[in-house]
């Protein structure tokens, strides 16, 4: 929907993935422990393999004093809450991470 | 002439005496066209056929205004001067009472503020004289909240962090973009939809839960210059309401093409407005040492008694509805308050207040207040937050918190149902996404996409390298120029040894 | 039991908030600086106004008047709020008492015949000339840049409007409690050949039609108050004494009275202006253009006001009104500023 | 069709000190089936329907004096409208 206004309304988003270069705003979510109260974001590079994702996580999460980081090889993975089977070698980009992507896991 | 020996009584009633020295000084231009000295009043499509037909109860006079003005800020200063002469601050409940205050100062008068200016805005461009005189009336109430909340806050500001620089970071630290957002966006839309945002929205359906149980409790904690100057700015706030309420019933009176438009601000309004206060949950449930009631409970109260069983019943007959997504505010009063000070005490590291965990008694209140919600609350977050403090940490969160476009708070709100799982949603516009933490404010956001989209996110602008830098959190908390006392924990902070040396005690005694 | 007295005294933390210690230095600072230094938001706005594509919310842009530090400009009076509202609650209880006796004592019902119709036909009508400038004090406050100068503009504006009641309130009387006298000062308002200079001047003033900057505006508003507030409230006090209309003195008093409160700030923000050392040569540049596209227009419109003065009684007002702009261009050329006509 | 109006409350907070018991009495005087809150600072005055302050039942009290523009120096909030407010009496009632 337009804007009422009395110009015509259309300034850019300030969030937008230009301003980030190489990398990428990706948001980081722990589905259903909310110990961790929000989806944290990250300002990830896009070429980062998914592993290395995984990796950051592992001591991220770690501020949990009852995570274990073992149980995020098992993790069930969703990006924009499609179920994902993530390629671990493969970059964020080839595994369907987008500017601004929320990257879930449950475990 | 002649001069008759007995004077009558006063020929012009009060309707008419205010009617002549307000309303009649009007005239219509003809030197020029009325639009060219009103061009703000038409794009937003809200039609009125006769300015005439706005009402104000109120009927004050510049004279009466002074007069009984004088006289609450006579009162009101004495308080104050009375308080810091007997070092008032000794006699609080806690120390860590002043928390709440730290946000109130840091983001609640610069907004005052900014509702100042854009009544004068209104006083300025609104056709009738009637609209504007009560926004003028309203603009000078606004100029008096911001400064007698900084003049009430200024003896604390002498005694505890967390206040001294409030004005640098109001326009900078990641929560308080919650606030300047919300009046930001009011500020930047047409009148109209400001007086249905501000005037009505706020004001007459949400303020109470801010001010009244909010003040009360500042008595209850032995904050008497709060108390003092929250109930006084709420004798304006009754006028300001008024105000809101009969703009909302003018524009629908005027044209019933204009109910549609003021039902979708309403919707609006409500929403933002309602998440803004959620900051007000965490306040009083869980900053306030002691407390007069539960912010469930201000809400039942001020919220579902008096707006939807009282004035929507009345707004009815214009055809206006109770606000869309109403029913989510009223699935999360259990549950508010909880996620909303969670949210505060893991990020409180990067803030200009302190938190700590819920001591004993607070948390036999929170049980009996919250029966259901607080024991689910308690195991998935303060239990474990407990065992990092008995094993000598600190759980802060270690990263940056993913926020909502439009409210701008960290995403910790549940799906309604399940508290255990955040409220995750999405919407693409011209192929970039964007994040809500409702389906109140992704509504918000679809209505005026190019609006929402130029938000000033904290988090986003952070890792733009627009704050400080790009030296992480240590150089952001430079930029933010927040001293090393101003936040993170309250248990061992500069607030609490002060507190305690006032009361001759030692941490270990505490 | 035993009670201690506590004799320990607290040492405060800091004397004030930092930005107030970073401009000031480490001192108390008062009420005023803490209730009206740097409390507009400055930096980060989230949203472009939907009424305005080139503006920001608060932008310095709103004026050609600029000033490298908003605050630079403080108002010489201190006023903020509760000092504001004291002092007018005592000016109005002033002014009550006063148009209370002239009532009591049917005062307005005595005055010589060319008093009479001038109360009624001359100083009743300007009510409203004091409604238009309201709305351009408000428009001050809406964008100004700064607290400081918003604060003054909004205390302008509410005096304004309280000027407009008073005068409104002169009126009552006059008319012996109706609203008789109001309706037909308003006829004269809109009709009357002598009204019309003012009227269409704060009608252009309003709709912008030399542009939409506040502070020219209020310069405008300002030069044409020295003239009538010079005419109409002190050269007219004085003659009223000497031409037994003492009522018309009583009221005028009040006027005079204020409009010396209202132009110190007013000084000050120009005096402010000129010597800002970014922006001083053009802001008076842009007086200039006030002054160009203005002055002539005022002291035209001010001069009509006169003759109809002369035409009821006879106190040399066309006279006086000349050697007021006389002397208000002496004082514009002496501040450096090019006066239209020749100073 | 919206609940009639005389069913639906309307009520007032007052601040709750000295000053204003003259004004609390006469509207517990003037007002039949008023329910009263009290809270710390606050008395709330809450009715079904409409709410009556009389200028003269509070100058009875009073002793003085008192205009009706002086109640804004002791209200707090309220809910309902001021569908009067006039020299000697202020009104709250819904509209609809």
């Amino acid at each position: 929907m337009a804007v009422t206004a009395m110009y015509d309304y259309n300034w850019p988003s300030r969030s937008a993935a230009e301003f980030y270069g190489d990398a990428q705003l990706v948001h980081v979510w722990w589905k259903g422990n909310p110990f961790f109260v929000s989806a944290a974001t990250f300002p990830f590079p896009k070429e980062m393999p998914f592993g290395a994702l995984v990796g950051l996580c592992k001591e991220f999460f770690a501020a949990d004093p009852d995570f274990d980081p073992a149980s995020m090889d098992t993790a069930r993975w969703a990006v924009d809450k499609e179920p994902l089977t993530p390629d671990m070698e493969a970059s964020l980009v080839a595994n369907g991470v987008g500017h601004k992507s929320l990257v879930q896991f449950e475990i | 002439m002649t001069v008759s020996p007995e004077k009558p009584a006063r020929k012009l009633s009060m309707k008419q005496r205010y009617s002549a020295l307000t309303h009649d000084l009007d005239w219509a231009p003809t030197y020029v066209q009325e639009e060219e000295i009103f061009p703000f009043t038409t794009f937003e499509g809200i039609k009125v056929h006769d300015w005439s037909k706005w009402e104000d109860p109120f009927r004050l006079t510049v004279e009466a205004y002074n007069k009984y003005q004088a006289e609450k800020d006579r009162r009101l200063y004495a308080v104050l001067d009375g308080f810091a002469q007997s070092q008032g601050q000794v006699g609080l409940t806690d120390a860590r009472y002043m928390n709440a205050m730290k946000i109130f100062l840091q983001g609640i008068p610069v907004h005052e503020y900014n509702a100042h200016r854009n009544f004068s805005y209104l006083a300025r461009y609104a056709n009738g004289p009637g609209a504007r005189f009560a926004a003028l009336c309203q603009s000078m109430d606004e100029l008096r909240h911001a400064q007698t909340e900084i003049h009430t806050l200024s003896h604390y500001n002498k005694y505890f962090d967390g206040m001294h620089h409030w004005h640098h970071w109001t326009d900078r630290v990641w929560y308080l973009s919650v606030p300047k957002s919300f009046f930001e966006d009011a500020m930047t839309a047409g009148p109209f939809e400001w007086l249905i945002a501000i005037g009505f929205s706020f004001e007459y359906l949400l303020t109470n839960l801010l001010f009244v149980p909010f003040m009360s409790g500042a008595s209850f904690n032995g904050d008497l210059p709060t108390m003092t100057f929250g109930f006084s700015a709420q004798s304006d706030e009754s006028r300001h309401m008024t105000l809101g309420l009969e703009a909302i019933k003018f524009m629908c009176e005027q044209d019933e093409d204009n109910v549609p438009i003021v039902q979708d601000w309403l919707d609006k309004w409500f929403w933002r407005g309602y998440r803004l206060i959620a900051l007000v949950a965490g306040m009083m449930d869980y900053m306030h040492p002691k407390r007069v009631m539960s912010w469930k409970e201000a809400f039942e109260l001020y919220f579902e008694e008096q707006m939807l069983n009282g004035l929507f019943k009345d707004l009815e007959y214009y055809g206006i509805k109770p606000p869309r997504h109403v029913q989510w505010a009223i699935d999360e009063k259990e549950i508010l308050s909880h996620q909303v000070y969670w949210v505060l005490y893991q990020f409180s590291h990067a803030a200009a207040f302190s938190t700590t965990i819920p001591n004993a008694e607070d948390q036999a209140w929170l049980e009996a207040n919250y029966p259901e919600t607080w024991p689910v609350f308690k195991e998935v977050a303060w239990d474990k937050a407990q065992r990092v403090m008995d094993a000598g940490g600190r759980y802060f969160n270690p990263g940056l918190p993913q926020l909502c476009t439009v409210c701008q708070i960290p995403m910790g709100f549940t799906e309604p149902g399940n508290p255990l799982v955040q409220c995750q949603r999405q919407s693409v516009y011209e192929g970039e996404r964007y994040d809500f933490c409702s389906d109140g404010c992704q509504w918000i956001f679809d209505r005026e996409p190019t609006k929402y989209r130029q938000a000033w996110l904290p988090v986003h602008q952070i890792f733009q390298g627009n704050c400080g830098g790009p030296g992480g959190l240590p150089a952001v908390a430079e930029w933010y120029k927040l001293g090393p006392n101003d936040g993170a924990e309250y248990l061992g902070s500069n607030d609490q040894k002060n507190w305690l040396a006032w009361h001759g005690q030692t941490p270990k005694e505490a | 039991m035993q009670i201690e007295l506590r004799t320990q005294v607290i040492e405060p933390e800091r004397k004030t908030f930092t930005n107030l210690v970073d401009r000031f230095g480490d001192r108390p600072a008062s009420r005023y600086e803490e209730g009206s230094i740097d409390i507009q938001s400055v930096a980060n706005f989230h949203y472009r106004p939907l009424w305005s594509a080139d503006h920001e919310i608060y932008d310095a842009d709103y004026t050609a008047f600029k000033l490298e530090d908003p605050y630079s400009f403080t108002d010489p009076r201190q006023l903020y709020y509760a000092p504001y509202v004291q002092s007018r609650a005592a000016m109005n209880e002033a002014f009550v008492k006063t148009i209370d006796y002239v009532e009591k004592k049917d005062l307005l019902q005595k005055l010589p015949a060319g008093w009479d119709a001038l109360v009624g036909e001359v100083l009743v009508p300007l009510r409203h000339w004091e409604a238009g400038a309201e709305l351009v004090s408000v428009e001050g406050s809406r964008w100004a840049y700064g607290t400081t100068i918003d604060q003054c503009c909004v205390f302008a504006a509410f005096d304004r409007i309280g000027n407009a009641q008073n005068l409104s309130r002169v009126g009552i009387v006059y008319g012996e409690g109706h609203d008789g006298a109001l309706a037909a000062a308003k006829q004269r308002w809109l009709e009357a050949p002598e009204m019309q200079g003012l009227r269409r001047l704060i009608e252009e003033v309003l709709a912008g039609t030399t542009g939409q900057d506040y502070a020219a505006k209020l310069l405008t508003v300002d030069l044409t108050d020295r003239l009538i507030y010079g005419l109409m409230y002190n050269l007219l006090d004085e003659a009223a004494l000497t031409g037994g209309a003492g009522a018309y003195s009583l009221v005028a008093q009040h006027f005079s009275s204020w409009f010396g409160d209202q132009r110190r700030w007013i000084d000050q923000l120009v005096k402010t202006w000129f010597a800002d050392p970014t922006y001083g040569e053009s802001n008076k540049a842009a007086f200039d253009a006030v002054l160009a596209t203005r002055w002539a227009q005022i002291v035209e419109a001010v001069s009509d006001l006169a003759a109809a003065v002369d035409a009821r009684i006879d106190a040399g007002a066309s006279a006086s009104v000349a050697a007021s702009a006389a002397a208000v261009a002496a004082d514009l050329a002496a501040l450096g500023l090019t006066v239209p006509g020749g100073n | 069709m919206s609940a009639p109006t005389a069913s639906r409350p309307v009520g007032v907070d007052l601040q709750e000190n000295e000053e204003n018991r003259a004004l609390v009495e006469a509207i517990e005087a003037d007002n039949d089936d008023l329910t009263i809150r009290h809270m710390p600072g606050i008395i709330r005055l809450t009715k079904n329907g409409r709410l009556v302050i009389n200028q003269a039942s509070v100058e009875q009290r009073l002793g003085r004096p008192w205009e009706t523009h002086e109640f804004q120096m002791a209200i707090i909030t309220y809910f309902g409208e001021f569908v009067e407010w006039d020299d000697d009496q202020i009104v709250i009632a819904w509209q609809h």
